[in-house]
């Protein structure tokens, strides 16, 4: 298989990790969005221990 | 030595029993000990015995310094013709087993059946059990009542080793629940709405099946389906039997392996009054055995148990003596 | 609980991350017959590797669980499943992009390592539903456990038996197994692997204490609920 | 603990006689699946690797059908209570499931192999007889492990019905990968082992682990 050229290859490549990169980041939002919702639920529950 | 005994505990007799119970069955009770530091249980037990009516006792504390019972006891299963129940202390339960066999009746040793500390037990984060305190001496029947849903039948399935205690202690007879589970299944007959019977087998069949589990002589097998009033249609599957006949299985089933307890739930469901008759010996209370019941009828439950316990949303109520009409508030 | 050492570990994750992408494109070498597609070498390999340890040790920490009846570990064996079911993913993905660069397909069949993890990714898919249609909360734990060490014996085996069916069928050595290579790309390589192993530890991490402060968040919720019935 | 795994197994034997549930299912689900085979490939006779993987992946599929039906009479009727309800020990209950699923295989594999001689095959069974079964008895133990497994793992989920077979399918690829690639060679016009050794060492060793296994772990299931 002769190697391919380094535009068409770069193409893969660049491919390959930005479906990595992708992973993580997407990955990171997640565990963001619920470390959100924890500190939504304890801000909740220090507003009701604030009332009573 | 059964005829006088110690006064007030006589006297408490002669108030706590009305005329007619004293003509059923005066459930005499002796206990012999010799040793000063079981004083306490004594004491401990007259108490108890004084809050359930129908056990009404002649308690005899003694201490010298041997321990030599044996004879007193004998005498008073002899002497005793109305000695119904010998309850004993653990000391001597050789002694005891002896009394036991020369009136052919239950007793009952200080060691309790079943102990029960703050158990607590959940599924998932529903608490379906919580704060269950009690103690079942040996030889009693425990009436465990309550609406639906109140956790009566967690509760039996936790004595049964089938679910985990999640907190609190649980002593079932002498293994230590959840770490000793292996312990129980010898020991426990359970009894519940399933029959845990296959359908396509006959009663037979299934029974034979447990026998070989339980590791029981297969001639048991015949005799228990005699006791059943079964033999005739032992041979037939169990599907095309009716609810009835199929729960006079699940009693056998359940008394195959001899249990010193009983785990019943409603047992006498689905039974016509003949076959609850007939079911009587082995699972009833003049089977001897230590006996935890649930059922709905509350006072058929309340006359054949010596404690209660009321449940209400997983939560006790009450644990212990309890009139009839406190009972019914359960289901209020 | 699980945040102990965690900056440093961040910070030594994102450090290894950088040094190894530049490894990959500045230092390490083109390779002789595939050329720049072989970039994608230090992206697949330390991904599948990692993931595979991942499963293994999922399997490693469920026997922790069953010996120890600690639910915590069945929650550290959870997430590492987890992370390396998302890393399987990753390695398909870039797996099928290479296979598209160098041979011109999106899939062959006869490369073991990607059909390996196509059998070992369905198997693990099916630790979520096994896992969530367990309501009682130790049961499932106890499930999941034996799944996961069940699972994690799969794996070598799995791959032995691919391997084996590969090798036999189509008998052709690959050119990038670790004992030819020069070494620059393997300083590369064992840079990326380390890399990738840092990040899952990392991900690990994060993940485990955003689980645990949930649950905590729960009991507290609970308790306050508990002490408000009995204050009413 | 084998008496009490004798027991069981006499008693699964005995409801499959009498309701025979699993076994002509999975047998008439194999033909069936080669009169699919037939029409899907648009092929009267087989051989070779295509043979191998027609038969194997049949058989598997049969099998998924024993392993979602090994625990549905102790679900429905109580037996894993009345078993927990007995001094057994629960891998008594394994190594019975695992005999049971294994005698029903055998049971299946008596019609199922030569009726693929008769309606597909090309070349004949009969030349390496003895070879085939011990590929088909070492087959059949690594299935019987893992399905006892899967099927105790699915019984107490909500969704056991998809959960046993995407278990169960996975877990036996490399049964299928060795048990077809060793079957292979004698499915061919010009009969003659092949690198038998090997493919039997593989299973053999996936045996020994999953059997091994199982048996560690099963404890843990049908607790509470």
């Amino acid at each position: 298989m002769p190697a391919l050229p380094l535009d068409e290859a770069g193409k893969y490549v660049a491919g390959a990790y930005v479906v990595f990169l992708t992973l993580v980041v997407v990955y990171v939002a997640i565990l963001g969005a619920k470390i959100a919702r924890i500190e939504r639920e304890v801000s909740a529950l220090v507003a009701e221990e604030d009332e009573t | 030595m059964v005829a006088p005994g110690i006064p007030e505990v006589e006297a408490a007799a002669g108030e706590d029993l009305g005329a007619g119970s004293l003509e059923q069955a005066p459930h005499l009770l002796a206990v012999v000990d010799h040793e000063p530091e079981v004083a306490f249980p004594i004491r401990r037990l007259r108490a108890t015995l004084c809050q359930h009516q129908e056990l009404v006792s002649h308690v005899d504390e003694r201490h010298s310094a041997q321990a030599p019972a044996k004879l007193e006891v004998e005498q008073a299963a002899v002497e005793g013709e109305r000695l119904v129940e010998v309850v004993y202390l653990q000391h001597h339960v050789i002694y005891a087993d002896e009394a036991r066999h020369r009136t052919s009746i239950g007793f009952a040793a200080m060691d309790p059946a079943i102990e029960l500390q703050g158990l607590e037990r959940r599924y998932g984060e529903r608490v379906a059990l919580a704060g269950v305190t009690v103690s079942v001496p040996r030889g009693a029947t425990l009436a465990v009542l309550g609406a639906n849903g109140a956790g009566k039948t967690t509760l039996l399935r936790v004595l049964a080793g089938l679910l985990r205690p999640h907190a609190g202690t649980a002593r079932v007879l002498d293994a230590e629940l959840p770490r000793e589970r292996w312990k129980v299944p010898a020991q426990v007959g359970y009894l519940g709405h399933e029959p845990l019977l296959y359908r396509e087998l006959s009663g037979r069949e299934n029974l034979q099946y447990h026998a070989r589990l339980h590791g029981v002589d297969g001639s048991r097998v015949a005799d228990l389906l005699a006791a059943v009033g079964m033999e005739r249609r032992a041979d037939e599957p169990l599907r095309e039997l009716s609810r009835g006949m199929a729960q006079r299985l699940a009693a056998a089933r359940a008394v195959l392996h001899d249990p010193p307890l009983l785990l019943l739930d409603e047992p006498r469901a689905h039974l016509d009054p003949a076959a609850a008759e007939l079911l009587e010996p082995l699972i009833g209370r003049a089977s001897g055995r230590t006996r935890v019941l649930v059922s709905h009828d509350v006072d058929g439950a309340l006359a054949e148990a010596n404690l209660a316990l009321g449940l209400r949303a997983g939560r006790q109520v009450f644990a212990g003596a309890v009139e009839a009409e406190a009972a019914r508030e359960l289901y209020r | 609980m699980y945040s102990k050492g965690f900056v440093p570990l961040a910070i030594a994750t994102v450090v290894t991350l950088a040094t190894a992408m530049g490894l990959v494109f500045f230092y390490a070498p083109l390779d002789a017959d595939q050329g720049f597609v072989q970039k994608i070498f230090y992206v697949h390999v330390p991904m599948a590797i990692v993931s595979l340890c991942g499963f293994v040790a999922g399997g490693v920490m469920a026997i922790k669980h069953l010996r120890s009846g600690d639910s915590s570990w069945d929650m550290r064996s959870y997430v590492a499943i987890h992370i390396s079911i998302i890393l399987g993913v990753g390695v398909l993905a870039t797996g099928a992009i290479w296979a598209k660069a160098s041979w011109g397909h999106w899939w062959v069949w006869d490369e073991p390592v990607l059909v390996s993890f196509l059998v070992v990714v369905l198997l693990y898919c099916v630790y979520y539903p096994l896992r969530f249609s367990i309501e009682d909360r130790e049961r499932q734990a106890r499930y999941s456990s034996v799944f996961a060490i069940a699972a994690g014996a799969f794996v070598p085996l799995n791959f032995a038996a691919v391997r084996m069916a590969e090798a036999y069928t189509h008998p052709r050595v690959l050119s990038q197994t670790g004992g030819s290579m020069p070494g620059e790309m393997r300083l590369t390589f064992l840079i990326s692997l380390l890399a990738m192993a840092l990040l899952f530890v990392t991900l690990w991490k994060l993940e485990l204490t955003s689980k645990h402060a949930s649950m905590q968040l729960k009991r507290l919720k609970r308790k306050l609920a508990e002490r408000e019935v009995v204050t009413t | 603990m084998i008496a009490a795994a004798g027991a069981i197994l006499r008693k699964d034997l005995r409801l499959e006689l009498r309701t025979k549930e699993s076994v002509p299912a999975m047998t008439l689900f194999t033909l069936t699946v080669y009169v699919l085979f037939h029409f899907g490939l648009d092929r009267d006779s087989l051989d070779g690797e295509l043979a191998a993987g027609v038969l194997w992946v049949t058989l598997l599929l049969a099998a998924v059908i024993g392993v979602s039906r090994l625990f549905a009479a102790e679900r429905e009727q109580g037996g894993i209570d009345a078993l927990l309800l007995a001094p057994v020990d629960r891998t008594s209950l394994f190594l019975a499931k695992g005999a049971a699923l294994f005698l029903f295989l055998v049971a299946v594999e008596v019609v199922a192999v030569p009726a693929f001689g008769l309606l597909l095959l090309g070349p004949g069974l009969g030349g390496a007889l003895p070879e085939l079964l011990l590929i088909l008895a070492l087959g059949d133990i690594g299935i019987a492990a893992v399905g006892a497994l899967v099927a105790a793992l699915a019984a107490e989920t909500r969704a056991r019905e998809l959960i046993a077979p995407l278990l169960l399918l996975p877990l036996l690829v490399p049964v299928l990968i060795a048990c077809a690639q060793a079957t292979e060679p004698f499915l061919r016009p010009d009969q003659g082992p092949e690198d038998l050794g090997r493919w039997l060492t593989l299973l053999t060793l996936y045996d020994v682990v999953f059997v091994l296994l199982s048996v560690a772990v099963f404890d843990y299931l049908l607790e509470d």
